[in-house]
């Protein structure tokens, strides 16, 4: 990945100097030797800054909503996931293509940070969970690509939804006990929401207490709505890039939620897997007279 | 702080009789924002209705509740008594303690009462959360649209031209006419139906106001009441209709014989044809599957012959589009097929029949020029046997409904076999005699006595091929004991069914059908002409079974309708619709794929964000095309989409009011 | 020095638990907090809880008083309020010293809030030192001793096999006495503390912030900043709170919540203005009152070295470096 | 709303569009069938307008079910509002369960105008299912006396 570092700064670096781009939005190193964070790049010389590593887990996607209205382009590496939560990005409606420009990378996965500070320094690094169970690691759409874009992870034949399932299978008071361990400490910051690259309106209803929809206090109740319906809002847009549960200050397991609804989704309309195809139609915006019926 | 009024009506005993409403007006004082609260005898009344705009009055009240039925019985009596009280018409809310209360839970008065108060609460949480809304102004187009062009459709294309409107009339055969026209004569009067229908049929033809568009489809149907986009498939027919004199030389030349449609297979035409004789327009088409020409290549013989050179082997479906003020939906019906379930041999024995090929066989005009011959061996029947509700009034097999108009046919077919063959012998197996109408009665007694038309009521079980005659096997259950009649024709008299395009014409008008397919009115008493799309009106045996003078008397009222509607230039929309919120709109365009009315699409706006001009886009809502369904609302994740009457705000403060 | 085998926790806090209602910090689903003690419970000694103990004083949703509406008149009704002695076990310095600048804004300056001192009083606390600081630790660059205390009523020390206690107040002190037959006397020398990893310069930074409200830099700053309120919500020092209400038909609750200065509607107006339109003024006023306007009005930076923030920030913003721009900064 | 096990009464919460099931229900009236006095019934235009937040909000303040209901699918009065509904729910009912509330709290059904019936029978089903589950405490806002 040092190879790569170099070209994606020069890379980088060209984008600037031939102003392809006004700014360049990759990954820089962080305080710590396992973190990588994002970096905002808009000088030529400021690209030695950038890197690529096995820490820079960190989507990308979403900044680009910051610079939508701003003249020009923006430059933005993306790893599978990123890619995938452009795509989303772009169905939404909420980018412009042509605005963008898009340099592919193929991901060998990114490792986790909680269990490196816990390893220490020169001890093998499991990757994320999300990251072994990723089945785009590579950039889906891009407009030049880094390296080769050959898949350079072991891809898992298909998704995994053995927790969700484990969790289906607990009786009521069961399933609805580990709902409530976990959102009892969720203390609403929104670091998942703001993450999210699905999460991309405007104005978000939890922004807005007056809208009726939510309520400040923090409680099971309330954070269990704010739960069930960020899942709701983003049933078929979400990549599964697993940036919600990442961001979690005490770390609930988000995606538990995201996957239930992914398998639903998979099983009830068809297969779907959300940001991997911009043409294609939103599961929940639109439907089918061969749907399923169960309200008879 | 608003001034809530709730008046709580005991609808006679109706209400009164189970729920304590002196209790429920007295609990209502406790409601946030009540200032007043009464019960009355009959709310709905002159005086009831005065009450409420006296204490609008002298209770400065801004918000009326009536806690009585059913809002889709008397929404719009007290949204008129509020707005002559001087509110706003939409400043009222319903609880409806009538038929979700008192009716349903008669015996557990407490309950009742309880459940009322519930009900109240609710209405006064969302009551006090209604906006002012105003109806808005829409152009209406001058001009309406009747598909189908039967009795139905002409009757009321010649109303609404009458009146002085443009109309234009589809119809998907080659002529207008419908099933009328392959009807002998009419019931009780036993007047001749082409002589009562070709006056109409050439009448419309000529008439100034009346475009005929035959051998043509509705494609697509776009926008709203006052102004449907309508899009017209006018099928090649391979004729310059512009030309053509029908003279009908190319029909005579044709070598290619098919069976004709119009006389259920019992004989021929050519593939150039007109229906029949009378048709109208009296021009032909050709048949294009049937036609040597197009299958080979190789004919061409109507082309040759044509004095006109109106035969245009090129022709192509043309596509037009007009906009229509209103539009009637008047495409009959169809009958059962009764083939398929094989029942009484029908499909099987050529001497099972159904009426209307009894129709065309007594006609002068039909395939064996009026006389009555069997079309096995063409020999005149002796024994007829006629069986009643073949598909109606049968859940298992056919249909559930009553087809309305067989029992009278049935006693006139009777009638023309009597007339006609005077030795012969009439059995009638039937479930009921239903004889509901000016002169049927008489008529059908006149079938027994006079005619001497043997009635048995029973049902067949078995008829079935002896030699050339066929055995009708049933049992009379008046006397209680089988009976076995050797007949020579059995004519079934089969179910009226809707149309078999029915659903997808209901689905590209958006008005609604019910599980047999025919088209549902607005309101069964009420709006039986009406649909629930604003603007499409209904005649004839679309929406049910009827006969020929019901179908004539709602294609006028249908015409009425649209007359009512055409004769203003421009109309009143309800304001219940979606509305967006500029600033919060994302313009993701979720609710543009899901809006049924195509409402809503993309706009650009610009703004001033920190300073600097952007453009960004948001959806916007066409308040003409929108109805009010809300499902927008439902996409909308940041909710900018509200539906006006029924926003969030409003449903979640009745959610919230009931869990008090 | 009084000490007790660590072993014996459980028996001392059990002894505690018949005198105070007591908290104590417990590991639980990959993330730590304070809470109620109960037996049994196993007492977290590694590092810090990934949340403060502020809520123990200051929750973040907290009922103030109940109205009720009986015709057109409004009635307020006060609200029972919980009594009794707590004790907190297990308070870090970094956290101590946030109390410090909690009881700055909720007891000084001619406003006391009364739902805050209430907790305050009732409440004794038993620090717990800090020997190996942890990697987003900085309280010592911040001057604390990440041993002792300072405004603990005890200081207790993790001397491996055996804790140590010391009495710092008369409550402590009567702590202490309730323990007399768990604690014995022993001489003990208080372990080297670790090296710290992060070792931001803070002097001289609040007043050359003074001057830099207009400062290029907070735009550099924020681009990374995804303005979610995690950081605000486990710092301990931070205590911007929101009023609002529960209405339930004609009764009501006036409860406060803990607010976010990274939040859009924090500074959202009635009339639709924001005067911090965008991340670049939000991230700017998290920074500025940390370093600039809380210690001009109290004397105190508004951050105790915690390094809460640096852990749970899901972009890797980091305040040590946030401070070391500033000082670069032209 | 305090839970008061003697006195406890399902609280049903039925939302209903206009068009199909609140005339279902209308007709059922009319025609004098009897149900459980636990159902309120809320109006809304159409299936189609049923925000699953409002199910939400409703277990929140402490109704024990929700049913949605509307016309059957084909029989929309907005032609095609209710096969958005059933797309939701087929996604929300599965999502509901999966946190632990019981299926029958949750439930969709589709009663058109003519159904009296129906509705009759589906409301004194599910009366019977919440009676026998007791009151819903799952999702529940805080409950306060003051």
């Amino acid at each position: 990945m040092e190879d790569l570092t170099l070209v994606l700064r020069r890379t980088a670096k060209e984008i600037l100097e031939k102003g392809e781009a006004q700014m360049v939005i990759g990954w820089e190193k962080g305080a710590f030797w396992y973190s990588s964070t994002s970096a905002f790049i808009s000088k030529p010389e400021d690209t030695e800054r950038l890197i690529w590593d096995e820490y820079c887990v960190n989507n990308l996607a979403k900044y680009l909503l910051d610079y939508r209205h701003k003249e020009g382009k923006v430059a933005v590496f993306v790893k599978g996931c990123d890619s995938r939560a452009l795509n989303v990005l772009l169905q939404d409606k909420q980018l412009k293509r042509e605005k963008i420009l898009i340099i592919g990378l193929a991901c060998p996965g990114m490792k986790d940070e909680v269990e490196a500070r816990k390893l220490g320094r020169g001890s093998s690094i499991p990757l994320y969970k999300k990251c072994r169970e990723c089945r785009y690691p590579n950039a889906l759409n891009y407009d030049f690509f880094i390296g080769e874009d050959k898949v350079i992870k072991e891809i898992p034949a298909q998704d995994d939804f053995s927790e969700v399932q484990a969790l289906e299978s607990l009786s009521p008071d069961e399933k609805y006990n580990k709902f409530v361990a976990n959102y009892e400490r969720c203390l609403r910051c929104y670091a998942c929401r703001n993450i999210c690259p699905a999460c991309n309106c405007r104005e978000c209803i939890f922004d807005r207490t007056a809208s009726g929809w939510s309520s400040k206090a923090n409680n099971v109740s309330e954070n269990m709505f704010f739960a069930l319906t960020r899942a709701l809002h983003v049933a078929g847009r979400c990549v599964g890039c697993g940036e919600c549960e990442r961001a979690c200050p005490v770390n609930i397991p988000i995606m538990l939620l995201n996957k239930k609804i992914i398998q639903d989704i998979n099983a009830l309309f068809g297969e779907y897997e959300a940001g991997t195809d911009v043409t294609a139609k939103l599961p929940l915006g639109g439907f089918e007279f061969t749907d399923p019926e169960e309200f008879m | 702080m608003k001034r809530v009024g709730v008046f709580v009506c005991h609808c006679g005993t109706n209400i009164g009789a189970v729920v304590d409403c002196p209790q429920v007006a007295e609990k209502a004082m406790d409601f946030p924002g009540v200032v007043y609260s009464v019960d009355y005898k009959y709310m709905c009344s002159e005086p009831g209705q005065e009450m409420i705009k006296k204490a609008v009055q002298e209770h400065r009240l801004d918000r009326v509740v009536v806690a009585s039925c059913s809002p889709r019985m008397h929404e719009r009596t007290f949204q008129r008594c509020v707005e002559g009280a001087g509110l706003n018409s939409y400043f009222v809310e319903m609880a409806n303690i009538r038929e979700h209360c008192s009716w349903v839970h008669a015996g557990e008065p407490e309950k009742a009462t309880e459940k009322a108060m519930d009900l109240v609460k609710m209405a006064v949480a969302k009551v006090v959360k209604n906006k002012p809304l105003q109806k808005a102004t829409i152009p209406v187009t001058d001009r309406a649209l009747v598909i189908g062009g039967g009795i139905a459709g002409i009757q009321a294309a010649l109303d609404i031209a009458n009146a002085g409107h443009v109309v234009d009339i589809v119809e998907k055969e080659p002529s207008i006419g419908g099933k009328m026209a392959q009807i002998d004569k009419t019931f009780p009067t036993l007047d001749c139906s082409a002589c009562i229908l070709t006056p109409k049929m050439v009448e419309a033809a000529s008439h100034p106001n009346i475009n005929l568009l035959t051998y043509s489809e509705v494609e697509k149907v776009e926008g709203f009441v006052g102004n449907f986009d309508v899009t017209i498939k006018k099928k090649a027919r391979s004729v310059n209709m512009d030309v053509c004199t029908g003279c009908g030389l190319c029909m005579e030349k044709c070598p290619k014989k098919v069976d004709s449609e119009f006389e259920l297979k019992m004989s021929k035409r050519r593939a150039i044809y007109t229906p029949f004789p009378q048709a109208i327009p009296n021009k032909p088409v050709i048949d294009r599957e049937n036609c040597t020409y197009f299958n080979t290549g190789k004919c061409g013989i109507c082309s040759k012959v044509c004095p006109a050179g109106a035969v245009d082997y090129t022709q192509e479906d043309e596509y037009l589009t007009r906009r229509y003020g209103a539009i009637v939906v008047a495409i009959g019906f169809e009958l059962f097929d009764y083939s398929v379930i094989g029942e009484y041999g029908y499909g099987k024995y050529p001497d099972v029949i159904t009426g209307l090929h009894f129709e065309r066989l007594v006609n002068a005009s039909g395939p064996t020029l009026g006389k009555i011959k069997r079309p096995s061996d063409h020999k005149e029947p002796k024994n007829v046997v006629f069986i009643k509700c073949v598909g109606s009034r049968d859940p298992a097999k056919g249909k559930s409904y009553c087809s309305k108009a067989c029992c009278m046919y049935t006693a006139k077919h009777a009638t023309l076999v009597r007339e006609k063959i005077k030795d012969s012998n009439i059995y009638i197996f039937y479930m009921d005699v239903r004889t509901p109408g000016k002169g049927y009665d008489e008529f059908y007694n006149r079938t027994r006595e006079q005619y001497g038309a043997n009635y048995i009521r029973g049902r067949v079980s078995k008829i079935y091929q002896q030699g050339e005659r066929l055995i009708v096997r049933g049992e009379d259950t008046l006397l209680g004991r089988p009976v076995e009649i050797e007949a020579d024709l059995v004519v079934l008299a089969t179910a009226m069914v809707a149309q078999p395009g029915a659903g997808q014409l209901a689905q590209k008008l958006g008005i609604g059908y019910d599980k047999d397919h025919f088209y549902t009115e607005a309101h069964p008493k009420l709006a039986p002409v009406e649909t629930h799309t604003q603007g499409v009106y209904l005649a004839g045996a679309c929406q049910g079974p009827k006969d020929i003078p019901e179908s004539v008397a709602q294609a006028s009222a249908a015409a009425a309708k649209v007359c009512g509607l055409l004769s203003k230039r421009e109309m009143l929309t309800e304001p219940i619709v979606s509305e967006v919120n500029e600033s919060i709109c994302a313009g993701c365009g979720m609710c543009v794929a899901i809006c049924p009315y195509k409402a809503i699409e993309l706009k650009t706006i610009s703004e001033r964000i920190q300073g600097q001009t952007v453009e960004r886009q948001v959806a916007s809502v066409n308040g003409g095309l929108c109805q009010g369904c809300g499902a927008c609302t439902v996409a909308c994740r940041s909710a900018a989409l509200n539906l006006k009457h029924f926003t969030d705000q409003q449903i979640l403060a009745e959610v919230n009011a009931l869990c008090l | 020095m009084l000490v007790a085998q660590k072993a014996k926790l459980r028996e001392i806090l059990n002894a505690l638990s018949e005198e105070y209602q007591v908290a104590v910090p417990v590991q639980r689903e990959g993330t730590s907090a304070f809470e109620l003690y109960r037996d049994g419970i196993e007492v977290m000694f590694n590092g810090n809880t990934s949340i403060s103990p502020k809520g123990m004083f200051f929750p973040q949703t907290e009922k103030m008083y109940g109205f009720k509406t009986v015709k057109n008149t409004t009635e307020f009704v006060s609200l029972p309020v919980e009594q009794g002695k707590r004790l907190l076990f297990g308070v870090r310095s970094c956290d101590m010293k946030s109390l410090d600048c909690l009881d700055q804004v909720f007891l000084t300056k001619g406003y006391i809030d009364e739902f805050y001192k209430q907790k305050r009083e009732r409440t004794v606390i038993v620090a717990l030192g800090c020997n190996e600081p942890g990697e987003t630790c900085f309280c010592a660059s911040l001057g604390l001793d990440p041993q002792k205390a300072a405004g603990a009523d005890v200081h207790a020390y993790d001397l491996g096999e055996v804790i140590g206690f010391e009495a710092v107040t008369e409550a402590g002190q009567k702590v202490l006495d309730l323990l007399k037959n768990h604690l014995r006397e022993q001489q003990f020398a208080l372990p080297p503390v670790g090296e710290f990893y992060l070792k931001p310069e803070v002097a001289g930074v609040p007043e050359k912030l003074k001057g830099m409200f207009e400062s290029p830099l907070w735009e550099e700053i924020a681009r990374k900043c995804l303005n979610c309120g995690a950081c605000t919500y486990v710092c301990p020092t931070c205590h911007c709170f929101d009023i609002s209400q529960d209405v339930r038909g004609e009764k009501g609750i006036k409860y406060r919540c803990w607010d976010s200065c990274m939040f859009g509607e924090y500074t959202q107006m009635a009339g639709g203005h924001n005067p911090r339109p965008t991340k670049k003024e939000r991230v700017r006023n998290r920074f500025m009152h940390k370093l600039n306007y809380f210690p001009e009005r109290y004397n105190m930076l508004l951050c105790t070295g915690c390094g809460r923030c640096l852990d749970v920030c899901p972009v890797k913003m980091d305040i040590t470096s946030i401070i070391q721009q500033i000082k670069e900064a032209k | 709303m305090s839970v008061n096990e003697v006195t406890w009464q399902p609280k049903i919460l039925v939302f209903a569009c206009n068009w199909c099931t609140y005339a279902g229900a209308d007709l059922t009236g009319l025609s004098r069938l009897q149900y459980p006095a636990t159902v309120r019934i809320l109006r809304v235009p159409c299936s189609g307008r049923i925000n699953p937040q409002f199910v939400l909000k409703a277990f929140q303040k402490g109704v024990d079910a929700v049913l949605v209901a509307g016309c059957h699918p084909g029989d929309c009065h907005y032609t095609t509002g209710n096969y958005f509904t059933r797309r939701r729910f087929l996604i929300m009912r599965r999502l509901m369960e999966y946190v632990g509330l019981e299926p029958e709290r949750l439930q969709a059904r589709w009663i058109s105008a003519a159904e009296a019936p129906k509705f009759q029978q589906v409301i004194t089903e599910i009366s019977e299912q919440i009676r026998a589950l007791g009151p819903n405490r799952k999702l529940r806002d805080e409950e306060w006396k003051i």
